[in-house]
């Protein structure tokens, strides 16, 4: 299988998905003619034409609206977000157009439309560039929530969303844009609400998703050389969660550490914590562990920045908490 | 060479040679008759509120009638209509049920919505009405996506907007407008201008308030027309449905109207007196169609009443066929939030009264090509090299 | 002492904090001339003149903006909110621009700034009208989240909010404007961040906020009815977080019921359960069970909008639960 | 009576005799300085961007350093000023410390931030520059809200609010001017228009693309002024306010400038060619005004060369300054989310340099009564009175 990167991942799905259904377009900010601000359009607008990728003025709100509107009629609208700090001011009408209108039309309307682009930190950003908003949208009836973390989930994924009838918020990662992975050419499409077990193990689950999935790798293999083996699940689909997966593993290790680059307070963390208190209370036999970004807004200063960040090291203290292994006690 | 795009295009604030009288009469019975409907359908409506059989926000079209339905005589069958939360009147000129919008007020199961919507969100797709949006100046941006999707598919295809002057201070609005106006899209923004904002009379809270004159600032066409004649609102939207639909962009039309009830049912309207109310009652868009036709067209006052007796038995039948209907099934409670994978549409006339309705079909991935150049490369180019070598006023 | 409605203890809030400091003032729809949608701010304007007491066009982004720049330079805007859900329309200045300002400044700059209104509920209005969205709020550092449920306790907090100097979302509720109790008449000041204990009992805990708080008293009464006595925890402040409070009632009881009208999936209560699971882990003696609204869109049809809500019954049910106690098993 | 609050003042497009030749000697040295200093501030920072000393996104003012030196020249000291994130000139023409500067932008603990904003978010509230913002179109409302304060205290400010041509399309214009207008805010909003909005020339994005022109919108002054000209900014911005501080309103001031590096730098500026960046380079405002003070004004070379000298060493030492700074300490993570009761806020320098500043007062409960009545009750009812009796243009 061909090794691409994640942003090359993603323009295959969406060149394919144009090519197999005109009522696809694309819009958002840059993404024509300077080929998208992380480069995911790369060659589309040449590909596609004016109409399909479009270049929209820097009016959120207004083209998250627009797309809304063309999907209530059958067009399939991409709409990229350059970043998801940057659709908080698009909110409204993912939330209060989109999610609501096959209910509030009685089943009437579908709004099959993908709203994408970047979630998180890209590095040395502050405050206001830096978030990780999946929890605002997963709390939301109405919306599907996806955040894969290879570059093959990325394009199967977003294949899905693109036919799904729903609307999909897509999030991705700017520092996961350059990852590159085996990714399988042409017709590759995920089913959405699938969470996978990338690592098998026995004494621990880690849950993840997205670029976190990097550091709980990471973590796992620093762990197996301490002999501890990890369950490493990926839930790839946020919402609706993949309860059965979940619940599957802790059965297994009854250990969990749940790792989420967002804050930590009402996180979707948080979520998980509570299904699996509910769910799996006597097969628990520790608490849940949270690793999280810190509950502070993010500084520029990169020892600041480092020191709110989720780390591989962080993990292993985790898992190794939820396994009574606590260093030097 | 292209024409600068931002040229403020002229506004034509002059009195328009009058179309009616080469209206046929079935025509001005039509909108009589449809004018008539929303009346008696409000006033019921507001009866049964009392009655606690509707809740929640009620918001009543009455004293705007002539806006909706001399719009909806404008235009093709199919093109697109939507608008906030004071709707009921924007499915009935298009032929909706009008026990099945009743119903849904009501919130019965035979509502169009299923009782899902209320008031506020009245969704007739068969007849291309697409909402009903509860959040000021929220259906603007869907508009665009309609007119986008029209433009996209070349179906030829015109979306009316409505919305109140209060909405004109959304930045919905101002982001809407800029694309529309770009993008040439084939959108009528029809501002019904009532006057108040909930409490709030518009020049409180705008330096500008005449809505119209705000399509200078995207260079677009825009203009005023008496919304409280239902002939004046035809004739201008026939002529803004035809420039929209031949390619030259969005209209911004201001409906100048008034409300004569409340904001909501449960706004008493203390911020305006009695007087004020009384004189625009005087200006009632439904009597003065009549007079018009009685007195200039010669029709006879006869068929007036017939159609008055009708539409009473109609809206009392619609307020009957709500009060029999059934709740909800609470089966109903999951339904309609995500859609399941094979799951059609609901077609509220074919589920509730088992009538076959032609249903709108978007077109799938082999009906159609896109044609639509929304920038061509020579324009993209020539707009980034005026910017190179842009001589900018420089005062 | 005098017994007034939430909407009076609300009004007299606002105008002894007005009397007391020039620099508060009210921006809002519809709060000047027509003394607010829901009459909070009855009289004010003739009290206060037209400068502090302003009615604003509908730009919600716009003027919560404007109220946090006036907070930058010391004003203290109290800024009204016709619903929250109108808000998210102004969401990108409450988060990006209050809820970081002091920390981009590097402690330059302090922003005392009150967002307020009517959260959740107002009954047969359909999916747009009817959010509860504290847990969207408590999820971003930097803010404080307040939700009262008596008048007493909503007097008190927004006198505390007006005077910190920190941006706080205070969320009142549509249907207690009307409900009356108790208020102490001028200064009452309320701590923030303190819950409040309003019933005692040994069996179990119930801990909810805002409306709820009035279906959980009501369950309480019936389960004492059958013998059962609950510690009934008002939170009054989501965030910060009393964990103290929290914690020394599920250490006497052991069972704990979180009560919450907004949807289940990533809602405050998720993180109360984790906290709980996390630090009282082997104080639980059964899974902390979430009465909360159903995960769907809200419907306007009368059945279908009960059928979502919480109730005294469902909260019963849920002590029960946690008791071990179910009916019929 | 009143006067019709929308009627649309003159635009004065037209050249107005020159002030600059009126300007002592020192003023034209200093905005020398200024330019030279941001010039040579940034270049030095693109440097440390490519040895990776700065990190993140990094937008330089280079080009554009006009703008901001004749607007600071044009003000009182004490006048708001913020904008977006290409923002390290604007701190520097009023006085911040070039160390501090630099030293937020390595993110080190003496930058005037603590390194917590970076090279987007700078705040010298000091000197009244109120940040620094990275949502584009945020801080255009916050502006409002300054300029608010100051019609409250009656203090007499006047509001500077920078931002891009391309800002310009974001809802939060639209609502800010509004409410600017109709409550009369004195604040100038201070459009740079640069061409570029990323690399989107703005006319590819909006069909009006002379921003001040949007003026007439809000019924409010609009100019554009030529950015290049640090003497025409100075002309321009001190009379718009004067106009704004004397109540007459706010002000659309369009500058017409450029910028010579790419968006950010991590931007190749691959959408616009050589040539044209180096026609512009021809209209550099910094050699601009050196000329005329050379030509015009007979002022000696030597003493621009002794400047620059100045400046350069300046830079060397902040640059030094910020090198040699140590990173924040980790107690640092917690601090600055809320504020602790009590906690004072922190002057940076005086936390730095050890520095007596003088740092702003923001009035307390005792300083001040509300003297401003933003809308007089007759105002307001007579606004009502004409809504109700509005004959409103009925085409
Ligand atoms: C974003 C938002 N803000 C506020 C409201 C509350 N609200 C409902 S209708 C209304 C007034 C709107 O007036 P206008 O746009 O003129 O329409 P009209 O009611 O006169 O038809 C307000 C403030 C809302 N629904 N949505
Ligand atoms: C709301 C928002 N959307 C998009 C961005 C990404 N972005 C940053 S700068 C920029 C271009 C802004 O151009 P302009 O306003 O003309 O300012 P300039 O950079 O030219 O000074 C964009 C799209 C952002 N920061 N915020
Ligand atoms: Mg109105
Ligand atoms: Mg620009």
């Amino acid at each position: 299988m061909p090794e691409i990167a994640w942003r090359e991942a993603l323009n295959q799905a969406l060149s394919e998905e144009m090519e197999r259904d005109v009522n696809v377009f694309l819009m958002g900010e840059e993404v024509a003619r300077y080929n998208g601000a992380y480069k995911v359009s790369q060659g589309l607008l040449d590909k596609f034409g004016s109409a399909r990728v479009v270049d929209a003025p820097i009016s959120e709100l207004g083209f998250a609206g627009l797309g809304v509107g063309a999907a209530m009629v059958g067009l399939r609208p991409v709409i990229e977000m350059m970043t998801w700090n940057f659709a908080i001011l698009a909110m409204d009408q993912i939330v209060n157009s989109a999610a609501k209108l096959r209910h509030m039309s009685g089943g009437q309307l579908r709004c099959p439309i993908v709203f994408r682009g970047p979630n998180g930190a890209g590095g040395r950003l502050s405050s206001q560039h830096s978030q990780s908003l999946e929890a605002n949208y997963a709390h939301f009836p109405g919306l599907k929530v996806l955040a894969p973390s290879t570059p093959a989930d990325a394009k199967g994924l977003l294949k899905a969303a693109i036919r799904d009838d729903n609307p999909v918020i897509f999030l991705e990662a700017e520092l996961l844009y350059g990852i590159k992975g085996e990714v399988p050419a042409g017709e590759h499409v995920l089913p959405i609400g699938k969470a996978d077990l990338k690592r098998e193990g026995k004494d621990a689950t880690i849950i993840t998703w997205a670029r976190m999935y990097y550091f709980a790798e990471q973590a796992a293999q620093l762990l197996a050389q301490e002999g501890i083996q990890v369950d490493l699940l990926d839930l790839r689909t946020l919402k609706p969660l993949d309860e059965e997966a979940i619940l599957a593993s802790v059965r297994k290790t009854n250990r969990v550490v749940v790792v989420e680059e967002g804050w930590n307070f009402c996180g979707l963390g948080a979520q998980i914590a509570d299904l699996l208190q509910l769910k799996a209370f006597d097969e628990l036999d520790a608490p849940v562990e949270r690793v999280t970004g810190l509950d502070v807004n993010r500084s520029y200063a990169a020892v600041l920045e480092k020191a709110t960040e989720v780390s591989a090291e962080r993990i292993v203290a985790a898992v190794k908490k939820v396994m009574y292994r606590e260093e030097g006690t | 060479m292209r024409q600068n795009t931002w040229k403020i295009l002229p506004q034509p604030d002059m009195e328009r040679p009058g179309m009616a009288p080469q209206l046929p009469k079935e025509s001005l019975l039509s909108m009589y008759r449809k004018m008539y409907l929303i009346r008696r359908f409000e006033e019921r409506a507001a009866q049964a509120y009392t009655q606690g059989k509707i809740n929640g926000f009620c918001h009543l079209y009455i004293g705007q009638e002539a806006v909706a339905v001399g719009t909806t005589e404008a235009l093709r069958p199919d093109d697109y209509q939507l608008g906030a939360y004071r709707d009921h009147g924007y499915p009935l000129t298009r032929g909706a049920d009008p026990g099945m919008v009743m119903a849904e007020l009501f919130g019965r199961a035979t509502g169009y919505c299923k009782g899902k919507g209320g008031s506020m969100h009245i969704f007739d797709v068969e007849h291309f009405v697409l909402g009903g949006y509860g959040i000021v100046g929220g259906q603007i941006p869907l508009a665009a996506g309609l007119a986008f999707a029209s433009r996209y598919r070349n179906d030829g295809r015109v979306t009316v907007c409505y919305f109140g002057e209060a909405a004109a201070n959304q930045g919905a609005f101002h982001e809407t407008l800029n694309m529309a106006a770009k993008w040439s899209l084939p959108v009528i923004f029809l501002c019904e201008n009532n006057r108040y904002g909930m409490g709030t009379a518009f020049a409180r809270v705008s330096p500008m308030p005449e809505v119209y004159k705000r399509a200078a600032g995207y260079g677009i066409r825009g203009e005023p027309v008496d919304g409280m004649d239902v002939l004046k609102v035809y004739e201008a939207v026939k002529d803004c449905a035809a420039y929209a639909r031949s390619g030259k962009g969005p209209v911004l039309l201001e409906a100048n109207t008034y409300r004569y009830r409340g904001h909501s049912m449960s706004d008493p309207a203390t911020y305006r007196t009695k007087t004020e109310v009384e004189r625009e009652r005087k200006g009632d868009p439904i009597p003065k169609l009549r007079q018009h036709c009685v007195e200039q067209l010669k029709i006879s006052e006869s068929e007036f009443e017939k159609i008055d007796a009708e539409v009473k038995a109609t809206v009392d039948a619609a307020v009957k066929f709500a009060d029999e209907s059934p709740e909800p099934s609470l089966d109903e409670l999951h339904e309609d939030v995500m859609v399941v994978p094979g799951e059609p549409d609901v077609k509220p006339r074919e589920r509730v009264l088992g009538m076959k309705v032609e249903w709108p079909r978007w077109p799938g991935p082999q009906d159609y090509r896109v044609t639509w150049d929304l920038e061509p490369r020579e324009q993209a180019e020539e707009a980034e090299q005026q910017a190179g070598l842009k001589q900018p006023a420089r005062a």
